[in-house]
């Protein structure tokens, strides 16, 4: 049992507690949510052995420098989320908004959503990475309308229509990357295969790549959430249950993205190929504005941060774009800081609406007051994502902006807008809810566990100070391979 | 007498596309459904008959699900929901059908300019599969634009999936285990289908699409 | 430096002592870095910031000089915090918050490569919004409007600066300033990194176009806050901007006609020249005492911003005496403008806390109430009017001095700018004069124009301390300039590789730009010769003319009006000069609508000024914004039918262009 | 004559002669208006007839109002001190340049203003603010001379300036007597004689300078008079040394120089009391709101001869 691939325990540990949390009845969903946080701090547990023992590649499994960190980074998202909804669980039993059958079906998806994202992100065949991804859209349809209140179908099944489609135009583009291998690497599991096919793609034919790159980035853009494919991210947001949120927000988004810089990676290895660099640029850009500027009309706190989101995968993206060995680390750091301070955003907002018992902004106010832990935190999540200094997030977007202009001094404008026009609209709502004489609240405050919110901030704070070397040495070589 | 095989894999090829633009042209939900499941039947023979060439027996499985689930089961399971909540007079069009029309020819010559450079390597064979599949996804997609009813917005999202697996067949030598996958999450997606036309039923006693868009999120 | 941050609950008696000792401290080991400087600058390494590049800290002259003003300036509003603190309504909002504004300034000096610089800088911004709104009541007030439009420009300031370090830093990326130095680079890069500076340090500094915030957030602070944002975070703007511009888009130091040229000069000089008047004239329109004041420094930063464009201006044409000259002048007036600033706020501050009015309309005959703080502020104010014993008049008349020197300039256009930005510095002295007299008048003598006023009683003993160490401080620097020249000296010779050709000819009696024949001035003897003079005459006139006194009711040609209402407010003493300028510059309009004969109703006077950058500047952009994000709103309430059409347009529009490029 | 007993000299010099100057003046105001009009002697009358009266003032004075005739009074006596009149070289001279005296005026307008303010009347309310008007407008106006001066010269001293000017023949520049009509005209300003301010009467709405300084008397009321009275020669003296320095004492002065330059300097300031006496008497008081034009115009002045220096000598 020497090569014992921690892989295995990785995935399957979700798996195991997702069929076991589907068996447990409704009565018992207290000692479920509990399960649920112990099921994902064994995963978290092989996730981090992943850095002692690196297991070999197989023709479907396998971990390299740029899967490594984010299987880690989902694993402990996942944990900390389970931690937070353990307590927002209890909460929403007590008002009675979810019954017990809801509760059952809903930790059974949760571990199942991680068990899908996980899979994604270890695939070495791209086929098994698409099922991966439309096994997470599928495990989250349903808990989008777990509420069962109209807006909530009415988002679940826009949510679906839209994903599934998107989906559906990534197999098309997995298959035609298969047909462009097929004649080179001959036929069968080789020829699907992402670490033997980045070998061979030079002398794959452009022309199929570049269809492929398109249907494959406009398939899996849609889950990244970017501005022409965006519509479903704020209403599956808004309307779902809040630790879904946090994890739609922090991880769903990353691992689509997983995806595309996969591909990108292949095209890059292709002289032939047209760059995927303008493309990711343009859409980049236009998610970024097109978000920046839909935040000033946000009456929803939890839309609010979901076109948050839509802005951050914008930046991302149009660092992966601009590409070059700057841009690249910029945006792999972006990438973790944003899923780590977004998710703790969602932990904070969760509690907010629970105590205030409304998402409505305008009747959210005085949270430093009312509620000093949670106000104080929501203030430094919010001040995190915005951008200011001592946090990571500030350090990708300095990298991004000073690259940007050393490179392409055109582009810095549209950029710079984007980041000025979100900061101002993130302040002006925070300053509205963190300030002023606290608005009533019905409910007496809830036992909120902020540990999960101040272990991701001071993460980030961490991160904005000193990176760990070894995160450093990773981002560096998966910069270079980005190209 | 051409060569035979890419013959008839060509014709069966057609009859799908051409089934396509039948549901396009469809106006009664009744008639959307049958057209679907003879789709279903002929994608089933081309898998069947792309197994018999490529000597591939795991295409016979794909052919079988095929036949089974996409020709009757879903249709069958779709007209006894369309009878129960009794909505199978429906009339619906969106869009007019000139249009409809015009732009699903414009699709169809898109996808052929798109396909026809890559010629050299590949098998003729599968650069018109390739066409094919590709025109029949884009109709899918024009088919949900255009459609109002819940239903037929499915059914335009199955008619899609067809015109992949058409795609996935026709690639030789696509490893079994994909096929399988592929088949299974079409299968699961269909049955989260069915789930949502329940929700939607309950809450809002009609599959017609306009009463939805005015619950979107903060209009209120 | 890193002073501890501590959740004070003790309240102030603890926290402020322990920052007025760490600044203290800061400013001795600055001082004397500067008097007898190391050989080589220690450097410190921090293994925070960017992964591959540490961050660097090191003092330099520049960065020695700049410490010794905030630190002192710091040291003393500590000690006045500690009395002010005293009734602060949540004092654990600003407790915790105030130390760390000063770090951040302190680091922000401190900082040698372009990542550190920023992090300290924006946060000092992030620190003075949560001072700025520490002391709200409620959300809707002007109060939360003030500290997001400063947040905002502050980041907008942020972002200008972080894409000057990028282009600065160029494709290699390496953003420590001594690289950045060394790099040769475009003359057009140069441009766009000073331009970029100038947008950034400027609209923090508060220079005229970017200077709509200023007023709004700085008076919004808590009193001893504010003294700090106007006498330290602004001369923290100036720095960078003397970095950027004098040192790192220099090339190697010294040499004659590196960097740009003279343009940069040029526009300085003109910012410089147009926030100086405007900021005059807008505090004289201003009856809100802070809010004055706030509009004072605008003025004040313009006068520092026109000695550094005649430094630059100078530089270019090859004339180092000169430059070096402007450039002592503003050092020498940032110093001057930190103290009578802080001595300034403070004032104001002990005022408030003892009325609890800020409006010097409803105050008056507070020398009476309140002598300590009365005396302390007319120094200031005389100060700041540019008197001369004082401090303010010095750093001036050196100002003027480098004008006249424009003479010796070759280029034409240049000559006429430097004389044309003499007569603007002379109008701009002599509205200040007027503000001040204005403001000391109404507010403080006269009779009381509200109860509060008339009620009010003298602050903490430390608060007073404060003040007197700040006056005590302008005296010293208005009769020995020499101190602080001595301090700017190795300054100049970082940045020009020249002694300060003032302090060659300068002793600490004779003050002496160029030799004895052209000009000298002597603070000393000239106080010495005043105060002995009065002193001569007292003493004449009680002898010969005795020393009888009687207290009568006001003679006011006959017919005395008890009622306060009848003196004369602050609006109406600035009717004469608002009628010289106001109407062209602000498009005043003033209603008066009177009661109709008979009518026993009082006659209102309504004066409405608005401010022009105001209305030009930002209102038109936040137009835009809202008008755009009003019609991408749209975007969210579509049907599933278009989002799929959407979706449908985009993989078309691909697909054509993947077509296209094949 | 060493040069301590020059200064002080200089001091008394300046005392003495001050009132005499607007005695000449008002004496030839009255002559001219075909009236008798008080003797030459008559300021020094009033100035010791105010000192010997016990001085009142209001209940709510602050010590600045007690304090500030002397502060006035001591600014703009040190001032007319530092200006060479009949010698070239003072000792005291180099403590203060042309710009440090402008603002040691400044200083002496700063504390009579205040002083205007104290009591909390309506009229010490117009005084102030109407004089810091003419402050705001005419000081600019003096430093643009000032700077005419300078750059012509190259140097702010007084002594140089005069040393130059007596000995080099600069020629007739327009820049010149621009730079001298703007100086007149602040100096009228400054001094609140007719066109700006009437200093014979109360009426309140023309006075400027006498409304500050109605509510002193006694003592006080002796100083602020003597200070306008020095301060009228301190600009008359000014414009001398700046525009007519002839018969000055250069160099180190001798016993006999010293007379000379005494006497020449005597008839300068008969000279200039008559030609203001006539000038007061030949216009009609300005309403208070064209003052701004009228300062206006010397700034624009000022400015012009800045500008034509340029021109005229291609510097």
């Amino acid at each position: 049992m020497q090569d014992l691939n921690p892989v295995y325990f990785v995935l399957g540990s979700p798996l195991l507690a997702a069929a076991v949390l589907a068996l447990i009845p409704g009565r018992w969903q207290i000692q479920a949510s509990r399960l649920n946080a112990l099921a994902a701090l064994a995963t978290l547990g092989a996730g981090c052995s992943l850095f002692a023992i690196r297991p070999r590649p197989t023709n479907f499994i396998f971990i390299d420098d740029f899967n490594i960190y984010l299987v880690v980074l989902t694993a402990f998202v996942g944990f900390t989320t389970s931690v937070f909804s353990a307590s927002y669980i209890r909460h929403e039993l007590e008002t009675g908004r979810l019954d017990g059958a809801k509760l059952r079906f809903y930790h059974a998806m949760y571990q199942a959503f991680l068990f899908t994202m996980l899979l994604a992100l270890v695939a070495n065949n791209l086929g098994v990475m698409w099922v991966a991804v439309e096994g997470a859209t599928l495990t989250t349809a349903l808990m989008i309308s777990l509420y069962r209140t109209r807006e909530a179908i009415e988002a679940a099944w826009k949510y679906f229509i839209l994903c599934g489609v998107g989906i559906a135009l990534a197999l098309f583009g997995t298959i035609l990357m298969y047909l462009a291998a097929q004649p080179v690497m001959g036929s069968g599991l080789e020829a699907m295969a992402w670490a033997s096919i980045i070998g061979h793609v030079g002398a794959f034919d452009p022309a199929i790549l570049n269809l492929a790159f398109v249907f494959l980035l406009v398939g899996y853009g849609t889950k990244v959430g970017l501005a022409p494919l965006h519509a479903w991210l704020p209403d599956a947001h808004a309307e779902g249950p809040t630790p879904i949120s946090a994890v739609l927000s922090g991880l769903l988004l990353n691992v689509a993205l997983y995806a595309v810089l996969r591909f990108k990676m292949l095209l890059a290895g292709n002289s032939g190929a047209l760059a995927p660099g303008p493309l990711m640029i343009t859409m980049g850009l236009s998610s970024l504005l097109l978000a920046s500027f839909m935040l000033y009309r946000r009456r929803d706190i939890k839309r609010l941060f979901a076109y948050s989101s839509i802005e951050h995968m914008g930046i991302i993206t149009f660092a992966f774009g601009l590409g070059g060995p700057l841009a690249n680390f910029a945006g792999l750091l972006h990438m973790t800081m944003h899923s780590l301070a977004k998710s703790g955003i969602f932990f904070a907002v969760g509690h907010i609406a629970q105590v205030k018992d409304t998402q409505k902004i305008a009747d959210i106010r005085g949270l430093t007051t009312g509620h000093p832990a949670l106000g104080w935190g929501f203030l430094i999540a919010v001040v995190a994502i915005a951008g200011l200094p001592p946090f990571g997030i500030f350090m990708s977007e300095f990298l991004v902006a000073t690259s940007t202009i050393a490179h392409q001094p055109w582009l810095a404008l549209p950029l710079v807008i984007g980041l000025l026009v979100s900061f101002g609209a993130l302040i002006l709502r925070l300053q509205g809810m963190a300030f002023g004489a606290p608005s009533p609240q019905p409910h007496k405050p809830v036992s909120a566990s902020l540990v999960p919110l101040w272990a991701h901030l001071s993460l980030v704070l961490l991160a904005g100070l000193h990176l760990p070397a070894a995160l450093v040495q990773w981002f560096q070589s998966v910069a270079r391979i980005l190209g | 007498m051409g060569n035979l095989p890419y013959d008839v894999a060509h014709l069966l090829g057609t009859s799908v596309l051409v089934l396509s633009f039948g549901l396009l042209f469809q106006r009664r939900i009744l008639g959307v459904l049958n057209i679907f499941g003879v789709q279903a039947g002929f994608l089933a023979a081309a898998a069947a008959w792309q197994a018999h060439i490529q000597h591939a027996p795991h295409l016979y499985i794909t052919a079988a699900i095929a036949l089974v689930f996409k020709a009757i089961v879903i249709p069958l399971a779709l007209r006894r929901i369309v009878f129960r909540l009794r909505i199978h007079r429906t009339v619906e069009t969106v869009l007019g059908v000139g249009p409809t029309m015009i732009a699903g020819v414009g699709l169809v010559g898109l996808s052929v300019i798109l396909v026809l450079p890559l010629t050299h390597q590949s098998v003729a064979l599968t650069r018109d599969d390739l066409a094919l599949a590709l025109s029949i996804v884009l109709l899918g997609l024009l088919m949900m634009i255009t459609r109002r009813n819940a239903v037929t917005q499915v059914v335009g999202f199955m008619s899609l999936e067809n015109g992949l697996i058409l795609a996935a067949v026709g690639v030789a030598g696509m490893p079994l285990v994909v096929e399988m996958s592929v088949a299974f999450s079409v299968m699961v997606a269909f049955i989260i289908f069915g789930i949502f036309f329940f929700h939607i039923r309950d809450r809002f006693d009609t599959l017609d699409l306009q009463s939805l868009e005015s619950f979107r999120g903060e209009r209120s | 430096m890193g002073v501890a941050v501590a959740r004070g609950r003790a309240g102030h008696l603890f926290i402020y002592p322990i920052s007025f000792l760490a600044s203290a401290a800061i400013a001795l080991t600055a001082g004397a870095s500067l008097l007898h400087p190391p050989i080589d600058a220690p450097s410190a390494i921090l293994p925070i910031g960017l992964p591959w590049l540490e961050a660097h800290f090191r003092i330099d002259a520049l960065s020695a000089y700049f410490l010794v003003v905030v630190n002192i300036l710091a040291a003393i509003v500590a000690i006045f915090a500690v009395g002010y603190g005293r009734h602060e309504e949540e004092p654990h909002r600003v407790l915790p918050i105030y130390p760390v504004f000063v770090a951040g300034m302190n680091l922000v000096l401190l900082s040698d490569d372009a990542f550190s610089f920023l992090v300290a800088w924006e946060f000092m911004s992030l620190s003075s919004w949560l001072l700025v709104l520490a002391t709200q009541r409620e959300p809707g007030t002007s109060q939360a409007a003030a500290a997001y439009v400063y947040l905002v420009m502050a980041a907008i300031g942020g972002i200008a600066l972080l894409l000057a370090f990028g282009v600065l830093a160029g494709v290699a990326g390496d953003y420590s300033f001594a690289a950045i130095r060394t790099a040769s680079r475009g003359q057009a890069a140069t441009a766009a990194a000073i331009l970029l500076t100038l947008l950034g340090a400027g609209s923090k500094a508060g220079l005229v176009p970017l200077h709509a915030w200023l007023p709004l957030a700085h008076p919004a602070a808590p009193s001893h806050v504010s003294a700090l944002m106007s006498g330290a975070m602004t001369k923290v703007a100036l720095y960078a901007i003397l970095r950027v511009l004098f040192d790192l888009t220099v090339g190697a130091p010294g040499e004659p006609s590196g960097g740009a040229g003279w343009w940069p000069g040029l526009i300085l000089i003109f910012l410089g020249g147009l926030s100086a008047v405007m900021g005059a004239l807008y505090a004289l329109l201003e009856s809100d005492l802070k809010k004055l004041l706030a509009y004072s420094t605008v003025e004040n930063v313009g006068i520092v911003a026109l000695g550094l464009g005649l430094a630059l201006v100078f530089r270019a044409s090859g004339l180092a005496g000169l430059a070096t000259l402007a450039l002592g002048a503003a050092l020498l007036h940032a110093f001057n403008h930190a103290l009578l600033k802080g001595l300034l706020f403070c004032g104001a501050g002990a005022v408030i806390e003892a009325t609890g009015e800020r409006d010097i309309e409803r105050l008056g005959g507070l020398i009476r109430r309140l002598p300590a703080t009365s005396a302390c502020f007319l120094i200031g104010a005389a100060g700041l009017s540019a008197l001369p014993p004082l401090n303010g008049f010095v750093s001036e008349w050196l100002t003027f001095q480098a004008i006249l020197g424009g003479t010796q300039l070759s280029l034409w256009e240049l000559k006429f700018a430097v004389v044309v930005a003499g007569a603007v510095l002379a109008l701009a002295a002599a509205l200040a004069a007027a503000v001040f007299l204005r403001a000391f008048g109404i507010g403080f003598l006269g009779r009381p124009r509200s109860a509060a006023a008339a009620v009010a009683i003298e602050g903490a003993p430390s608060m007073r301390v404060a003040l007197c160490l700040f006056a005590a401080l302008c005296f010293l620097l208005g009769a020995v300039p020499l101190l602080v020249l001595r301090l700017a000296d190795p300054v100049s010779q970082r940045l020009f590789a020249q002694p300060l050709a003032l302090s060659a000819g300068s002793t600490w009696l004779w003050l002496v730009p160029f030799s004895t024949g052209v000009s000298s001035y002597s603070g000393v003897v000239l106080l010495a010769a005043l105060v002995g003079l009065a002193f001569v005459v007292i003493l004449a006139v009680h002898h010969f003319a005795g020393r009888r006194l009687r207290r009568g009711p006001a003679w006011d040609c006959g017919f005395p009006d008890p009622r306060p209402e009848t003196q004369y407010s602050a609006s109406s003493f600035a009717q004469p000069l608002r009628r010289v300028f106001g109407t062209s510059l602000f498009r005043v309009r003033e209603h008066v609508d009177m009661a109709a004969p008979g009518e026993m109703a009082a006659s209102r006077l309504l004066v409405v000024t608005r401010d022009l950058a105001w209305d030009w500047l930002y209102r038109p952009i936040a137009f835009a914004v809202d008008g755009l994000a009003s019609r991408l709103n749209l975007l969210q309430f579509l049907t599933i039918r278009r989002y799929l059409s959407l979706m449908f347009m985009a993989l078309a529009l691909l697909l054509i262009v993947v077509a296209v490029l094949q | 004559m060493n040069g301590a007993g020059l200064q002080l000299l200089q001091f008394l010099l300046v005392l003495l002669l001050a009132p005499g100057l607007t005695g000449l003046v008002r004496k030839t105001k009255a002559r001219l208006t075909g009236r008798r009009g008080p003797g030459l002697l008559q300021p020094y009358r009033d100035l010791i007839r105010l000192l010997r009266k016990e001085a009142v003032i209001a209940e709510n004075a602050s010590w600045l109002f007690r304090f500030a005739p002397y502060l006035t009074f001591t600014a703009l006596w040190l001032a007319a001190a530092l200006i060479p009149t009949f010698a070239q070289r003072l000792p005291l001279s180099p403590i203060a340049d042309l710009i440090a005296l402008v603002a040691l005026i400044g200083l002496g307008r700063f504390a009579m203003a205040l002083a205007g303010l104290d009591i909390g009347t309506a009229f010490g309310g117009i005084g102030s603010s109407r004089e810091v008007m003419v402050a705001a407008l005419a000081e600019p106006a003096m430093l643009l001379v000032i700077f005419t001066l300078a750059l012509l010269l190259g140097t702010t001293s007084l002594p140089d300036i005069a040393g130059y000017l007596a000995t080099t023949n600069v020629g007739l520049r327009v820049s010149l007597g621009l730079g001298l009509v703007a100086l007149v005209i602040v100096a009228i300003a400054e001094n609140a004689r007719v066109p700006v301010d009437n200093p014979a009467t109360h009426l309140e709405l023309t006075m400027i300078h006498e409304a500050m300084i109605l509510e002193y008397s006694g003592r006080h009321l002796a100083m602020m008079e003597a200070a306008s009275m020095v301060k009228l020669l301190l600009f008359v003296s000014l414009i001398a040394c700046l525009f007519a320095p002839w018969g000055m004492a250069l160099g180190e002065p001798t016993a006999a120089s010293a007379a000379i330059g005494i006497a020449v300097y005597i008839g300068k300031l008969i000279l200039a009391g008559l030609v203001l006496a006539l000038f007061e008497t030949s216009i009609a008081k300005m309403r208070v709101f064209r003052v701004g034009e009228f300062l206006a115009t010397a700034l624009l002045l000022g400015l012009l001869a800045v500008v034509f220096l340029f021109v005229s000598k291609g510097l």
